[in-house]
């Protein structure tokens, strides 16, 4: 009883993180229709400025928060317009790959600068965790956890409560007509991507001091993220939320009761079932044909 | 009477809270050309996408030649020579006008697989009809100086001639036309309906979506009104053209003119 | 108000309209007939900004909109409602409408506007919180105009806005063109409908083939031979 | 004019933080030897190529540097998955391979003449590990193993072992390489009856590992295998959570006199040091400075640089490498045996922030 | 003309060993070749139905560890006391194993494809090839897992009167992928110019207004996928008896993104497409290994990536194709933005 409950706490824990990595993505990939390749890189970006900026620079590990999420917004900005401004237009497939482009050779960038040898960053938490009778988790994961929730909401309501969130949405099912509507559209795009690369950054900010930092530390995070986006509708907010904490409860009890071997195979196979049941997502958006 | 084409019966839809359809009863003659009006909203679109299988209805059944098409998909109706078109337009964009045909040609193009890879004789003069068919068919609507242009391409008004073409490519028994001639002029429908007559002539049922009344009057045997998902009115132009339940619900004074 | 000289205006090697010269007066209805092809939506997208000219001026009240990007051309007071719809589908209808009044600033005006439209179109108010993709295509057309009139422009570009409408509710969309040329906002109208067209524009222009081949007051143009026989079916 | 010795390592993809280690090790070796007036009289040259971690690439690579840039000698691949990739190479080509790290006991056995392994498989370090259960008092143990041929061949070695000294075995728990979040298997192993848990993955995993399991608050005794642990890298990052960890490790950096060759060992050390590389680093590149010395020393005692002559040198050499003699004996099936050395294997524990040697 | 150019390719790539003696190099084009198979079998999912399978190595990976268990043989234990136990048979029955299984997988996938499309069956592409991968890594007894498959014979053939034929030289390896490649490349070809083709082109446009006309979904994406994973799985065989180890890494995700990489930028939808874009991404590492440090050369190959993209954004052939024909038709230079490709996009 005690172990389930401490993979309680865990997926509690763990889904904060996933959704947290979701909620980026759902932006680029699920409202602008790009299939970002470079997100695992802009998390594993994220992490290696709070080791610089806490590390190096010596800045509060507080303070390096925000500024990791202001390097990843510029960072997704200059990727905008010099990567995806000039392909405006050409087909998803064209774009996805000039992202796999990128996401070679930044994370090869990452190794060249950096080296292969993973890096921590110490936090002001106290080592010793929290301990609620038979279960315990760490402050510094209590920690995050408020953070995702907060950046969650604040994703929220820009997305669904403001007007660039409806310029966003407008722009991404049809520029032609948001331009017509006065917005411009130049600027929602590289604002959209700017937003969903600092959101990365932000994961990695976050993530980065609870687990360790290297070049590659992005690519499985990516791939959950799609997975992520995907099980919850593309394009949206709850849904994200909502599948990273059903992907972390699939893991946590696939590796606590099945067999550790197959963890990720338990959040794939939940992933291969939902599309089976629900081949649009967890939230999907109505259509209609004629 | 001529023998039933198609059979609605107690067909309702709903999305939802939102009743779309609600117990509509109609059928429809072998060689007969019906239209179905009413307002915007009403369920027109919505009825022809439980017809062609797009959407199961809530309640209710619909049958073609005695075959019932509940559960079947909408390429086994499709294949049943039920074909339509669509509201919006819709072609195949990035292939040619000609192509466009061709894929439109598919139910009668058909060879087996090995036939196809191995390139034998069979499948070669197949591919040779099916060419000769598909620029009858371009020449048909007039869009031979736009055959080789990417359908995509073509304005508005082209684009739905295309989609016309590609479902008489389709070589359908019964054809289900929702809106065609919107975004034509009245020169332009006048020729459509000719083009109509001689489908029909040619012993193609039709079934007819269209807010245009005097083509709609002009061309049908029988008209059947919807309003908010029910039938509302059942006759001949003459006396739809009177039905002050018609009038009142969707075709307004102006009408009076038409 | 409006003045365009000789536009040539394309889209990659095939020539859409060979120099067209039209002008639009401030408060008057114009409109644009012509067969499928002809350059009509063309003109309009040139306008306002969708395709660029290849050459040619193009005056909104004395200033040169020619090339400009469509918020520019928005933000100066044209709206322009696309052919085909174009709602954004995963929006509702209530956001589309906002859509229209991007531009503008004050809530209380934005809200007043948007229950004038549902007045105008109830179909729209039932359907308020419905995805505008799942609309059938008349409540589609009509939640486009009605995104077009929430910018409160000084010209108004429709282009076949009878599309896929009930004969009523046409009677409706052109009572509320007259109705808005009345108060004083220019149109600028592209219509299948030529007849209705001719008969409530002040003025009208013909194009056929990328050219402007007649123009002239409404009424004059319905009497012509060629325009009865190519466009009004008699 | 030059000896060629062929480097297939991986500097990039998963494996490229050890691979650059081996490397920096191998330029260590190389530079010593070439500063005492190289080999034969000809200077020695690293022929250094990326395998990027990646098994077709390492047998691509292993085939460039045969055929073309002529080396009689390779050093590599690093992980066993590379390894076993580059062995039919190998006996296409008929060139012996010094192979430093990978730990698969496939490679050895399968009747490859031209392997010759310096590192122990977990068959040995499980032999090795034998005389010091006791001592540790072990009564069940559960093992957390990196799910690959290093991994798991630890577990069912170790399990082994372990049965035959009547040491009950519970749960074999496996974590993908390259997960971040070991909490749920941890969480298990928290629950069961078992004192004691022996890890096996690489220093990264590890430090998750110790941190994560602070967390949740699981208290039992961890021990460590493989020799890639960076017990330096371990505090330096897990802090206080690394405290009371016991390592398995096939070399000494912190107290080169305890040693087998001390002072090579202090020289390699200083060396290490000189050209700025992180001191955590040693414990890896030890073994590409060894490989290259045992390489080097066969290449000597061939005579000539030939693949045939050098592979037969080599069941003739005795290095004296930093963690013990490197000499090869048969193993594999008869006729065809690869050869495998026998390195010295000890545990260390951290107390307090240091490294300590656990005497027994 | 065009079978003018197809001859003459085949000619000059006959011809590669009279005059290249590098085996290194002879290696890099055997894998390589391998890969094009590869990736001519995701083109036709990708570039003829509009489906990109991001998981497509599976089938390639199923493929090679049928053959190699084939030739192998295994022994392993079911649940409720059963075995399987198989004796090694002749490798070149892998190899029909191979492209049977990957085949049916691909059935397996293509009925899934029929619920999702779109960016829902990447993911449930590359869950399926993660599923795959996991099962080969975790289920030990059959695979060895992580431990690999080793010692997997070279194909042999039999031939009429001459005895068997063990193809173990790189000449050897390097015909028999070449004469695979061929073929694929004729079966795709004829597969794309039948109905077939014109069906999968239809979905991949507009599938409301092809089902509307009678195309059958289910059916001509599941016959695509089948033979799309088929022709992967041979790939697959080849690479087996070719390296002659095989372990779960043969699943890695850069391996998929590599034939994706070979599709995009040869120009998906085309039939060189792969074979050019494989020829560059797979002998580029080659070239840049020399002249760059290991980590340069990889942005060296994303940068590449990306110029190739921005100057010939449909891919090399299609771009190549447009610019030195003779535009025969007015409308083809141009993108189409008209309404119905918004309404496609709709719908998909
Ligand atoms: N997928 C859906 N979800 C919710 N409501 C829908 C959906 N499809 C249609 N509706 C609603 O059902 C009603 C009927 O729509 P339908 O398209 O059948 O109308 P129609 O008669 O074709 O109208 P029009 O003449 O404007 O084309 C409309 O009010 C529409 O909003
Ligand atoms: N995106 C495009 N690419 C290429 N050619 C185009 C494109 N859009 C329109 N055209 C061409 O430009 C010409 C004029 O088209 P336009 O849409 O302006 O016609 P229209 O008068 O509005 O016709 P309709 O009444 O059918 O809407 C047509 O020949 C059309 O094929
Ligand atoms: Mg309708
Ligand atoms: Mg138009």
């Amino acid at each position: 009883m005690s172990e389930f409950l401490q993979h309680l706490i865990n997926m509690l824990v763990l889904g904060g993180t996933y959704a947290l990595l979701g909620i980026g993505l759902t932006l680029i990939f699920g409202i602008m229709n790009v299939v970002n390749f470079t997100h695992g890189v802009l998390y594993t970006f994220g992490a290696y400025i709070m080791f610089i900026v806490v590390h190096q620079l010596g800045v509060n590990f507080f303070l390096a928060l925000p500024l990791a999420v202001l390097a990843g917004w510029l960072l997704g900005a200059a990727i905008e317009l010099t990567l995806l401004r000039p392909l405006r237009g050409s087909d998803i497939d064209t774009t996805m790959l000039v992202m796999i482009g990128a996401w070679i050779a930044m994370q090869s960038g990452a190794l060249w600068i950096w080296g292969g040898v993973a890096k921590s960053v110490t936090t002001p938490f106290p080592e010793a965790p929290l301990v609620l009778g038979p279960v315990s988790v760490s402050w510094l994961r209590l920690f995050v956890l408020a953070a995702a929730a907060m950046l969650i909401v604040v994703t929220y309501l820009l997305i669904n409560r403001t007007k660039l969130g409806c310029a966003m949405r407008a722009t991404f099912q049809d520029q032609d007509t948001a331009s017509l509507m006065g917005v411009n559209v130049d600027l929602i795009y590289t604002s959209t991507f700017a937003i969903g690369s600092s959101l990365a950054a932000a994961a990695g900010a976050l993530l980065g001091p609870v687990y360790v930092i290297f070049p590659q530390m992005g690519d499985l995070a990516a791939v959950k993220a799609f997975a992520i986006v995907i099980l919850g509708g593309l394009g949206n907010i709850t849904g994200a939320v909502i599948g990273g904490f059903i992907l972390a409860l699939a893991e946590e009890l696939g590796a606590g009761y099945v067999s550790s071997g197959y963890r990720d195979a338990m959040g794939f196979l939940i992933i291969i079932a939902v599309l089976i049941f629900k081949p649009t997502g967890l939230f999907a958006r109505s259509e209609r044909v004629g | 009477m001529t023998a039933i084409a198609l059979k609605v019966e107690k067909v309702a839809v709903h999305f939802g809270g939102l009743v779309a359809l609600s117990d509509m009863n109609f059928t429809v003659g072998e060689g007969e050309i019906v239209s179905l009006i009413g307002p915007n909203g009403a369920g027109k679109t919505t009825a022809f996408n439980v017809v062609t299988g797009f959407l199961d209805p809530t309640h209710g059944a619909v049958s073609y030649r005695g075959t019932a098409l509940n559960g079947l998909k909408p390429h086994q109706i499709a294949d049943l020579g039920l074909i339509r078109t669509f509201q919006r337009t819709s072609v195949f964009p990035n292939d040619t006008v000609y192509d466009n045909l061709l894929v439109g040609l598919h139910r009668r193009g058909r060879v087996s697989l090995l036939e196809a890879i191995l390139g034998l004789p069979r499948a070669r003069s197949s591919h040779r009809r099916l060419r000769e068919r598909a620029s009858e068919l371009v020449e048909w609507v007039g869009l031979e100086r736009r055959a080789h242009d990417l359908a995509g391409s073509l304005s508005y008004g082209e684009q739905r001639l295309v989609g016309v073409a590609l479902a008489l490519a389709a070589e359908p028994s019964m054809l289900l036309l929702d809106e065609p001639v919107s975004g034509m002029n009245a020169s332009e429908t006048h020729t459509f309906v000719q083009l109509v007559r001689n489908i029909r002539d040619r012993g193609v049922t039709i079934l007819l979506v269209e807010h245009d009344m005097p083509m709609v009057m002009s061309v049908s045997d029988r008209i059947v009104v919807l309003n908010y998902g029910r039938i509302i009115a059942e006759g001949t132009p003459n006396v739809i053209r009177n039905d002050p339940a018609v009038i009142e619900a969707y075709l307004g004074q102006g009408a009076t003119r038409a | 108000m409006l003045e365009i000289r000789d536009m040539v205006c394309g889209y990659g090697g095939v020539t859409a309209l060979r120099g067209i010269s039209l002008e639009v007066k401030a408060g008057q209805l114009v409109a644009l007939i012509g067969a499928n092809g002809a350059g009509k939506s063309t003109t309009l997208r040139a306008i306002s900004g969708l395709v660029a000219p290849r050459s040619g001026s193009m005056l909104f009240e004395g200033k040169d909109i020619a090339g400009a990007r469509p918020p520019r051309v928005v933000a100066s007071g044209i709206a322009h409602c696309p052919e085909g719809r174009r709602v954004f589908p995963h929006m509702t209808v209530e956001e589309n409408l906002d859509m229209g009044a991007y531009l503008r600033t004050s809530a209380a005006e934005i809200a007043a506007d948007r229950d004038r439209i549902y007045a105008e179109f109830p179909r729209l108010a039932d359907r308020k919180r419905q995805a505008a993709g799942t609309l059938s295509g008349g409540e589609q057309q009509m939640l486009a105009i009605g995104r077009a009139l929430m910018s409160r422009p000084r010209l108004i570009m429709f282009d076949e806005p009878s599309l896929g409408l009930a004969p009523n509710i046409v009677e409706r969309t052109f009572a509320i063109i007259r109705g808005i040329r009345d108060a004083g906002t220019t149109v600028l109208l592209v219509e299948q409908n030529a007849f209705a067209a001719l008969d409530m524009c002040d003025h009208a222009y013909l194009l056929e083939a990328g050219r402007i081949v007649l123009s002239g007051p409404g009424a004059e143009m319905i009497e012509n031979e060629h325009v009865r026989k190519a466009y009004l079916g008699g | 004019q030059t000896i060629k010795i062929g480097v297939n390592e991986p500097l990039t993809g998963a494996f490229a933080a050890s691979g650059t280690y081996v490397v920096n090790g191998a330029k260590i070796a190389a530079d010593e030897i070439n500063a005492k007036g190289g080999i034969l009289g000809k200077k020695l040259e690293l022929v250094i190529e990326d395998n990027k971690s990646n098994p077709t690439e390492a047998a691509a690579v292993a085939e460039k540097l045969i055929t073309s840039d002529k080396v009689p000698v390779l050093m590599g691949a690093w992980g066993s998955s590379l390894t076993l990739a580059v062995m039919p190479k190998l006996m296409e080509y008929e060139t012996p391979m010094v192979v430093e790290t990978s730990s698969s006991g496939k490679i050895t056995t399968t009747g490859n003449p031209y392997i010759f392994r310096i590192s122990p498989p977990s068959a040995i370090e499980a032999a090795a590990f034998k005389g010091i259960v006791d001592k540790l008092e072990l009564k069940k143990v559960d093992f957390l193993v990196i799910n690959n041929d290093w991994g798991r061949g630890t577990a069912e070695d170790f399990s082994k072992m372990m049965k035959e000294k009547g040491i009950t075995v519970g749960a074999v728990e496996t974590m993908d390489q390259g997960a971040q979040d070991m909490s749920a298997q941890l969480s298990k192993l928290k629950g069961t009856d078992s004192e004691t848990i022996i890890v096996t993955t690489a220093v990264d995993q590890l430090t998750l590992i110790f941190k994560q399991a602070a967390a949740l608050g699981l208290k039992k005794r961890i021990i460590t295998t493989g020799g890639s642990q960076n017990p330096d890298q371990i505090i330096a990052q897990a802090g206080a959570a690394a405290n009371g960890t016991m390592h398995l490790t096939t070399f000494l950096p912190w107290f080169p006199e305890k040693t087998p060759n001390p002072e090579a060992t202090s020289y390699f050390i200083a060396e290490w040091k000189k050209r700025g590389y992180d001191f955590a680093g040693c414990t890896e590149s030890f073994r590409g400075y060894d490989g290259i010395r045992t390489a080097a020393a066969a290449i000597e005692k061939a005579g000539k640089a030939e693949p045939a002559a050098i592979k037969a040198a080599l069941w003739d050499i005795k290095v004296k490498g930093l963690n013990g003699d490197i000499v090869f004996r048969k193993s594999g099936p008869e006729g065809k045996e690869s050869g495998q050395s026998q390195p010295n294997v000890y545990l260390i524990e951290i107390t307090d922030g240091k490294i300590g040697m656990k005497t027994l | 003309m065009r079978s003018g150019i197809a001859i003459l390719t085949i000619v000059a790539f006959a011809s590669v060993p009279l005059w290249l003696r590098d085996p290194y190099l002879m290696n890099a084009l055997i894998t390589t070749g391998i890969f094009i198979i590869g990736a001519m079998s995701l083109n036709l999912l990708l570039g003829f139905t509009g489906q990109l399978s991001l998981g497509h190595i599976a089938f390639f990976g199923i493929g090679a560890y049928v053959s190699a268990l084939t030739s192998l043989g295994f022994d392993v234990g079911l649940p409720f006391g059963f075995r399987i136990v198989h004796v090694p048979w002749p490798p070149i029955v892998g190899f029909v194993l191979a492209i049977v299984v990957a085949g049916l997988c691909g059935y397996l996938v293509g009925l899934l494809s029929f619920r999702v499309r779109g960016a829902y069956f990447v993911i449930v592409t590359i869950s399926f090839a993660e599923v795959v991968r996991l099962v080969a890594l975790n289920w030990v007894e059959l695979t060895q897992g992580p431990l690999a498959l080793t010692n997997i014979p070279s194909i042999t053939i039999g031939l009429p009167g001459l005895g068997d034929l063990t193809l173990r030289t790189k000449l050897q390896n390097y015909y028999l992928v070449l004469a695979v490649a061929v073929v694929t490349y004729v079966l795709i070809s004829r597969l794309v110019h039948s109905h077939f083709g014109r069906a999968m082109r239809g979905l991949m446009e507009n599938e409301t207004l092809a089902v509307s006309v009678g195309i059958d979904v289910t059916r001509t994406l599941t016959l695509a996928a089948v033979i799309s994973a088929g022709i992967a799985g041979a790939a697959g065989s080849l690479y087996a008896h070719y390296i002659r180890i095989i372990d779960p890494e043969v699943f890695a995700f850069i391996n998929t993104v590599t034939m994706v990489i070979m599709v995009i930028t040869g120009g998906k939808g085309s039939l060189a497409g792969p074979v050019v874009g494989g020829m560059i991404f797979g002998l580029l590492p080659v070239f840049l290994r020399p002249i760059m440090a290991p980590e340069a050369q990889w942005i060296a190959y994303g940068g590449v990536l990306i110029v190739i993209l921005f100057v010939l954004p449909r891919g090399i052939v299609p771009s190549l194709a447009l610019r030195f024909r003779k535009p025969k038709s007015r409308a083809e230079t141009l993108a189409p933005v008209a309404f119905s490709e918004r309404d496609a996009k709709e719908h998909a």
